[in-house]
């Protein structure tokens, strides 16, 4: 991150050269940006990491789309404020390098307020929200733990509404895809045109998973429940014999 | 534009008398891409079949629907019909407008048209994104491998070699013959066992074709149908052996049980030690047999079905080796399944077996009194317990499965019911086959089985091996996986999903992406469903395809009304 | 317009379990109601969750979702994933506040025809008593 | 390896979002990375913006220049190019005189190379015959805001539409068209601001919007009086504004009194209730905008159209004020730099007068030569003076004219009898075809300059990457022909330098320089060095001194339904794909979002026409004909089609209506009568 222009920009700095007006304030999802220049650099590149940029890094190591060996992190503690806008519960990095050590926040208000709805209630908040979408991508091309290409969302197969705004199944498919691999760094919603409360489906979904499956991404040593199989239940079941 | 064809069957009265045929026909010509819509009375008859083919060429048609029965049956003979008339067997769509409409629907005409026309919609609908599939083949190895060297082993090792293929018999103790070994007659005809044995082993020693691995373990399987290695350690030593097919004859082993004092009190015996004495021409004068030990009851509900003719057998042998000796059988119901088996049953009540019925809440209970093995039993005829004085006590326990069969069945990659016998692709459709191709069971592995039973199965099993073997090729339906490398982004969902890694990610010009083995490829799908940028597809069952059935369906009904 | 709701339902039936139950229910003549469309897959595991949204979204009044027993599944652990993965849509499509009852997961072996008839009565009243999908009626 | 940040100004439509184009050192374009902290963008954009780098390393690229010989366009070298347009051009103007030949500017291109375009034209060849697309578009929007406020361009700033407790949209689908000014008024909606939307088409904004009025196309005028009666008759006018600040509001209340609700309905299908509903929350809401685009402007009564908008903001007192006033969305990244920098027939840069002799003497000394008198020819009027063959070449910087302007028959008709036509382009297009010459122009990522965004903000553009082959910056092409044609003042080292030239003659650019708009966002009237430049206009007074109400009446728009059309056609534009296509087509994600032409027609239509959603139908006007897919949709009203003029397979503009605005020229491009079946 540095100045220019009266603007912060993102910077790839190499050995030697003047870093400039180096900030710390980023307002960028770095990870996602580190995955477009990754295939275009070599050698090893440190990165300012937030615990959610810790976490979204571990979900691309494991499936091997990141070489772990070429990253070096510099733990970036978040500010009270930043803490408060991402309603996070797990603020502060392995190793706080710069930046502060701030508290949790205590959940999300909108979340909790929509699980009191009635689903009539809901479904009405979320379609009036979806109505706003113009299908930009910012959700999926901001996204740190996106990593196709281009997206299955971008065809007709599943999303059949031509033009915008698209329909329920963008969001629902979406949340699905993201189940096992969102780490709430909530760049979908502060990228999103229509400010969709985009982080709090994904923490919506997040709560699912863990009451699912007892599982939060974000941990490079486990692994996503849905490419395993029921361990709970022994590779035998009822008989259908005399059929 | 594709140019569909669709063709409703009648079935005689069986759709016709329900569904209104003439409407979904003219309902179908309506549908996109539909150029012409006809119905049969019965389209898989001759004449049916023949019109289709008519209709195809005269049409210039390149995709056919036919709406009647199940696919599961019919399926392959409309395909047939396809090729016969020039188009790929791949571009025909079946729709079951019997078994799922007018069978189940019969009380309502008008639902159950509706639904027939809304199932031709969506078949439509997917034929028109059809395409045409080659069906890959592969090579066989002309050498097959049977696990197991029991009789069910020994019957299908010897009708292959018979069948003059290379065959390796592979059997973990020290002498062929498994279970039967401890066995000198086999019922109900009284056969030696011996002689049985020693004919099958003479067959395989005398053949050059055959290859016979004591001591040997299975310790890896790699490969697919036609091109397996299977590694074996044999006396501590590592082989591996290329083979076309497997056969699957691990057998089963006699439960021991814990009840009635077994182990404890001297004279308790199960059924296998009985045989042992009866071979060493021991005969005891008294002898009471105890049915369902350990089966049939909570923990093991199933039937072991031989038990109760190994005792019937056995006692016969003590009367008919000393008709003053006095034989009881406790049992819960008599399963003398067969008529030769009948025949035992009324020869042991005639020559005075005593049957007597005891229910699972009363069992038996069997103790020592001055010196004398006492069984006490309630009998429900006279509604008292009497205590039955007796040499020996003969526990009929039921076959279980091999320790090791959950390792077979890992290594093998095949199911196992919960009994954890092995589980067949299909007892009528495909039995002694795995759902993997390539792989056979027979014998009491596959269930607890007579003499005669794991004969059969050992043959059925030896044959359909010995299919690909001898064709030299196999064909791979082409139902399996593709992968877009261009689409796909490489996070290995679909390598996790594959229960038969047959995906893996490797670098296609220059970009990291899956790929799918096809020979491994068993076309289930799995890794089709995880891919989050479809990226995946299977043949025949393309993510469009499916889309486009659900629009349909939703074009005529959701938005219809 | 007030007549009976006469729901849309989808469902997708495994090729060697579930499918074959269904067409024993139909060879045993097991009637039940004619709401339900069945699309044939070679094994649940195969079942995209994209179809599932999609259907529901475009107003699809409930999907189905049939495999075979845990266990007896001729591809050893495909319905595992089913299990898996119907239960977290189901999630889903209630945290936007559709009913998580359009959804249903269950196992029908190739014996079970009654089965089959059973989980197909079952649904269809469940549905209707839930009404038409709200969907349908939302324009976006 | 390593890849740098370039942060530049968005390629596609008038709202000029700020974002960095991601290179590599070995100069490939990798991606967009959003600008966080750009004042306009907020870090956020659409998906046009998202690929903005898409179509910049395409292979179709024209790489070098062409020249025609025989049947064909051949390669060849710059210097050969040259030598044949100024051969030509020289020729011409002799046997013609240089009001034979005209210049398109382009509303792409910078604000430094419209200035040298201008420059071109006026000094080296010795015209005023320059012109561009601004004609299709917004002409209107500058003759009718010039003449009611003094000033062509948005009264108040994008950012400014959070804060309006009313945004009134008619005749833009904001949402596609300008999304991030559409997010703005979702910001607003989001705060319980009251959005109406005005247009014949349900747009996303409609779908949401508190009040959606549909009236039939070309009925604007008579809605608009209608609102200003209701207004007035209920007392909901600004008295002390209207008196203070505003003329001839006795000749508007003559001219509106008409306008009754019941009358208004019969012309325009807007139910009287909420005619009334819509003027009412209007008039009596403080903070209220109102946003407008083309299907305003592109009517042949455009101007008096956006004069009655006008009417009805000054009538309110709406205007002046920060988040309230009246703002046209200018649809090209610089169609609004492009006008301010002179590429006008009739204005220099800053909107000054040709006709004005102290100004024609002001620029005359600082180019230090003769400037030719009258006004020069429109886009529009240049197509019609080649059909009769008064005009004899075009010099096309960066224009597609065969697919953008209308009744593409007779522009083709127009191109084929030119003697000299040259194309600067940056992919080979529909018009370089008809090209004796074929220049290869680099694109926006390519060079550095200045776009001015709708909102009047001078933002930089910055080089990222090389152009491919021999292409140039149009700057440096026009400066290398402008001294070639013997001209001076064509020797500048950088667009910086031509900025500098430019704000010493524009009074509204004096104080802009790219030392001083490269930290902040800097908007015209900039009137000095040490200005900060201005947000809100006409606060004080309007430019002009007075606002002016102009009484204008409802016409029938020019072409009517008929027996054998009856349907009303209107054009316009999709999210995914932009103008004439030649980047958002060759723009993967883009085209394959919208790959396809079609037209939208209302289910009740087609049920009558037994026309399926998805099936081919044939789309005819009196001028053309063409096949396309049928949307079978109810978000258009029943008797009208919409077709996205993007696609040059269907050519929305093969069907329109070349009825030009008398007052602006600009053509009816949003009403013409045509008949659709099956094909």
């Amino acid at each position: 991150m540095r100045e220019e222009h009266g603007n912060v920009a993102p910077a790839l700095v190499s050995k030697g050269e003047d870093i400039g007006d180096v900030r710390i304030d980023v307002p960028y999802q770095l990870v996602n940006i580190l995955e477009t220049v990754y295939p275009w650099t070599s050698g090893k590149i440190a990165i300012l990491t937030r615990r959610c940029d810790e976490k979204a890094l571990a979900e691309l190591f494991k499936r091997g789309l990141i070489d772990e060996a070429r990253i070096a992190m510099i733990g970036l503690g978040c500010s009270k404020e930043q803490v408060r806008l991402c309603r996070c519960e797990d603020p502060v990095p392995t190793k706080v390098d710069v930046g502060e050590v701030s508290a949790p926040a205590k959940g999300d208000e909108l979340e909790a307020k929509l699980s009191k709805m009635s689903s009539e209630e809901r479904l009405k908040f979320w379609v009036g929200q979806f109505k706003k979408c113009n299908k930009c991508f910012a959700c999926t091309s901001n996204c740190p733990v996106c990593f196709c290409d281009d997206c299955v969302l971008e065809e007709r197969t599943f999303v059949s509404e031509p033009g915008i705004p698209p329909g329920m199944s963008f969001h629902l498919i979406r949340s699905f895809h993201l189940a096992d691999k969102c780490i709430e760094c909530g760049e979908c919603e502060r990228s999103c045109p229509a400010s969709i409360p985009l982080l709090t489906l994904r923490k919506t979904v997040l709560k699912d998973v863990k009451e699912l499956f007892d599982y939060t991404p974000g941990d490079k040593k486990t692994t996503s429940p849905l490419l395993t199989t029921l361990d709970d239940q022994p590779l035998v079941g009822d008989e259908c014999n005399e059929c | 534009m594709p140019r569909v064809g669709v063709f409703i069957c009648h079935c005689g009265h069986n759709i016709a008398s329900v569904v209104d045929v003439e409407k979904v026909a003219a309902y179908a010509k309506t549908l996109p891409n539909v150029i012409v819509a006809e119905h049969n009375l019965y389209s898989c008859s001759e004449e049916g079949l023949g019109s289709i083919k008519k209709s195809i060429e005269k049409n210039k048609l390149d995709r056919v629907v036919v709406a009647a029965c199940t696919p599961r049956t019919h399926e392959p003979l409309f395909r047939k019909i396809c090729e016969q008339a020039g188009i790929n067997k791949y571009l025909f769509e079946f729709v079951n407008i019997r078994e799922h409409v007018s069978w189940i629907h019969a009380k309502e005409p008008k639902a159950a048209t509706e639904k027939a026309k809304n199932l031709v919609a969506m078949g439509v609908a997917k034929a028109a994104l059809l395409e045409p599939q080659q069906e890959t083949e592969s090579s066989v190895i002309p050498r097959a491998v049977v696990i197991g060297g029991g009789l069910a082993g020994l019957t299908a090792a010897s009708s292959l070699i018979a069948q003059n293929i290379e065959t390796e018999l592979i059997e973990k103790n020290n002498e062929l013959g498994g279970i039967l070994t401890n066995v000198s007659v086999i019922g109900p005809e009284f056969e030696d066992s011996k002689k049985l044995l020693d004919n099958y082993a003479k067959r395989l020693m005398g053949s050059p074709k055959a290859h016979i691995h004591l001591n040997s373990k299975v310790t890896a399987v790699k490969g697919f149908i036609g091109n397996f290695e299977v590694t074996i350690n044999e006396n501590g030593t590592e082989k591996k052996i290329p083979a076309g097919a497997i056969i699957v004859a691990t057998g089963a082993r006699e439960l021991v049980p814990k009840e009635y004092g077994f182990g404890s009190l001297p004279g308790v015996i199960t059924q296998l030690e009985l045989e042992k004495m009866l071979a060493k021409g021991q005969v005891p004068k008294s002898a009471v047999f105890i049915q369902c030990v350990g089966s049939r009851q909570p923990g093991r509900e199933y039937c072991s079905r031989i038990c109760c003719n190994v005792s019937l057998k056995n006692a016969l042998r003590i009367i008919r080796a000393n008709p003053k000796s006095s034989v009881s059988i406790l049992h819960r119901d008599i399963m003398s399944y067969g008529t030769a088996s009948e025949r035992l049953y009324r020869e042991a009540s005639e020559k005075g077996v005593k049957f007597m019925r005891y229910g699972l809440d009363s069992p038996a209970k069997v103790s020592k009194r001055d010196g004398h093995l006492v069984v006490d039993v309630y009998d429900e005829t006279l509604d008292e317990i009497l205590g039955l004085e007796t040499d020996l006590v003969v526990l009929a326990t039921p076959m279980t499965s091999q320790e090791d069969a959950t390792d077979v069945g890992k290594l093998l990659k095949v199911p196992l019911d919960k009994n954890g016998f092995f589980l067949e692709a299909h007892v009528k459709l495909r039995p002694v086959e795995f759902a993997t191709d390539g792989i056979f069971i027979c014998g009491s592995a596959r269930w607890p089985s007579s003499a005669k039973e794991v004969i059969c199965q050992g043959l059925a099993a030896a044959a359909k091996a010995a299919i690909p073997i001898r064709r030299g090729k196999v064909v791979i339906e082409a139902i399996t996986a593709q992968s877009d490398p261009e689409k796909c982004a490489a996070c290995g969902n679909c390598v996790a999903a594959c229960p038969y890694e047959a995906i893996e990610i490797t670098t296609i010009n220059g970009k990291m992406a899956a790929k799918v083995n096809e020979a491994l490829c068993k076309g289930c799908g799995a890794c089709v469903a995880s891919c989050p940028n479809d990226a995946m597809q299977q043949r025949g069952f393309t993510t469009n395809q499916l889309s486009a059935m659900i629009d349909a369906l939703i074009k005529s009904t959701v938005e219809g009304t | 317009m007030m007549a009976e709701f006469d729901p849309t339902i989808l469902a997708f039936c495994c090729n060697w379990c579930s499918y074959a139950g269904a067409d024993l229910a139909g060879v045993s003549r097991l009637q039940m109601p004619p709401n339900v469309h069945v699309i044939r897959v070679m094994c649940s595991a195969s079942v995209k969750p994209e179809y599932l949204m999609k259907a529901v979204s475009q107003g699809v009044d409930g999907v189905l979702v049939l495999g075979c027993h845990i266990g007896d599944c001729h591809y050893m652990t495909g319905n595992h994933r089913t299990a898996k993965r119907v239960p977290l849509v189901k999630k889903i499509i209630r945290d936007v506040g559709i009913d998580e009852r359009r959804v249903r997961l269950d196992w029908v072996s190739a014996a079970e025809g009654e089965k089959f008839q059973k989980v197909i009565t079952e649904f269809v009243n469940e549905i209707k008593g839930l009404g038409p999908n709200p969907l349908r009626s939302v324009r976006f | 390896m390593s890849v740098k940040h370039v942060l530049t100004t968005c390629p596609y439509c008038g709202t000029g979002c700020n974002f960095f184009l991601q290179v590599s050192d070995d100069g490939r374009l990798l991606g967009v990375v959003p600008c966080k902290t750009d004042e306009i963008s907020l870090g956020r954009l659409c998906i046009k913006g998202y690929n903005a780098h898409a179509f910049v390393q395409h292979p179709d690229r024209l790489k070098h220049p062409l020249i025609r010989e025989g049947g064909g366009l051949k390669q060849t070298t710059w210097d050969k190019a040259f030598d044949k347009i100024v051969h030509e051009v020289t020729r011409i103007r002799e046997k013609y005189g240089p009001d034979s030949i005209a210049v398109l500017a382009s509303a792409k291109c910078t604000n430094e190379e419209n200035y040298l375009f201008q420059k071109l034209a006026r000094v080296a060849i010795g015209t005023n015959n320059v012109d561009h697309c601004a004609r299709l578009c917004h002409a209107s929007t500058v003759s009718g805001l010039l003449t009611s406020f003094g000033s062509g361009a948005m009264t108040n700033t994008i950012p400014e539409f959070d804060n309006a407790d009313c945004v009134f949209v008619t005749g833009s689908n904001t949402l596609e068209a300008h999304p991030m000014i559409g997010a703005r008024i979702l910001t607003a909606y989001d705060r319980g601001a009251k959005i109406i939307v005005v247009d014949p088409r349900e747009t996303p904004l409609s779908r949401i919007a508190h009040l959606s009025l549909h009236q039939r196309p070309g009925t604007d005028i008579a809605w608009i009086n209608g609102m200003i009666k209701i207004i007035i008759d209920e007392g909901l006018h600004d008295q002390e504004f209207i008196k203070n600040r505003t003329t001839l509001f006795d000749q508007l209340k003559e001219a509106v009194k008409d306008y009754t609700p019941e009358k208004v309905e019969s012309i325009t299908g807007i139910p009287k209730k909420d005619l009334i509903s819509a003027a009412r929350i209007y008039a009596k809401t403080e903070k209220a905008m109102i946003a407008y685009a083309m299907g305003i402007t592109q009517h042949s009564n455009g101007t008096n159209l956006v004069k009655s908008l006008a009417n009805l903001a000054m009538v309110c007192g709406h205007i002046g004020k920060e988040s309230t006033g009246v703002n046209p969305l200018r649809g090209q990244c610089n169609v609004q730099g492009s006008c301010d920098s002179g590429g006008l027939p009739d204005l220099y840069p800053g909107y000054q007068r040709v006709l004005d002799p102290d100004v024609r003497s002001k620029f005359e000394k600082a180019w230090g030569k003769e400037l030719p008198g009258g006004k020069g020819l429109t886009l529009t009027c240049a197509i019609k003076e080649a059909m009769i063959g008064k005009l004899k070449a075009l010099i096309i910087f960066g224009e597609n004219i065969m697919l953008s302007d209308p009744n593409i028959a007779h522009v083709e008709e127009a191109l084929k009898g030119l003697e000299l036509v040259v194309v600067a382009e940056i992919f080979p297009t529909e018009t370089s075809k008809f090209a004796h010459v074929v220049l290869p122009a680099a694109c926006y990522a390519e060079k550095d300059g200045t776009f001015t965004n709708t909102d009047r903000a001078v933002r930089r553009v910055r080089k990222a990457v090389d152009p491919p082959g021999e292409a140039r910056a149009d700057w440096q092409i026009a400066c290398e022909l402008g001294k070639r044609l013997g001209a001076s003042g064509f020797d500048f080292r950088s667009p910086s330098e031509v900025m500098d030239e430019m704000a010493t003659l524009t009074p509204i650019y004096t104080g802009i320089n790219y030392q001083k708009i490269d930290g902040q966002v800097i908007r015209w009237p900039c009137p000095s060095k040490d200005h900060p430049g201005t947000k809100v206009l006409h606060t004080q007074k309007f430019t002009k001194g007075l606002g002016e109400f102009a009484p204008v009446q409802h016409a029938p728009p020019a072409e009517e339904t008929s027996e054998d059309y009856p349907l009303i056609l209107t054009t316009g534009r999709n999210l995914f794909q932009y103008h004439t296509g030649t980047m958002t087509r060759r723009s993967p994600k883009l085209e394959r979002e919208a790959p396809e032409p079609y037209v939208e027609i209302n289910n009740g239509d087609a049920r009558k026409l037994e026309i399926a959603d998805g099936e081919r139908v044939m789309v005819s006007s009196r001028r053309g004909a063409i096949t396309l897919k049928a949307r079978v949709t109810d978000r258009i009203i029943s008797g009208s089609i919409f077709i996205p003029f993007h696609y040059a397979e269907a050519a929305a503009n093969r069907l329109t209506n070349a009825a030009l605005d008398p007052i602006s020229n600009i053509p009816e491009l949003k009403v013409c009568a045509a008949k659709v079946q099956k094909a």
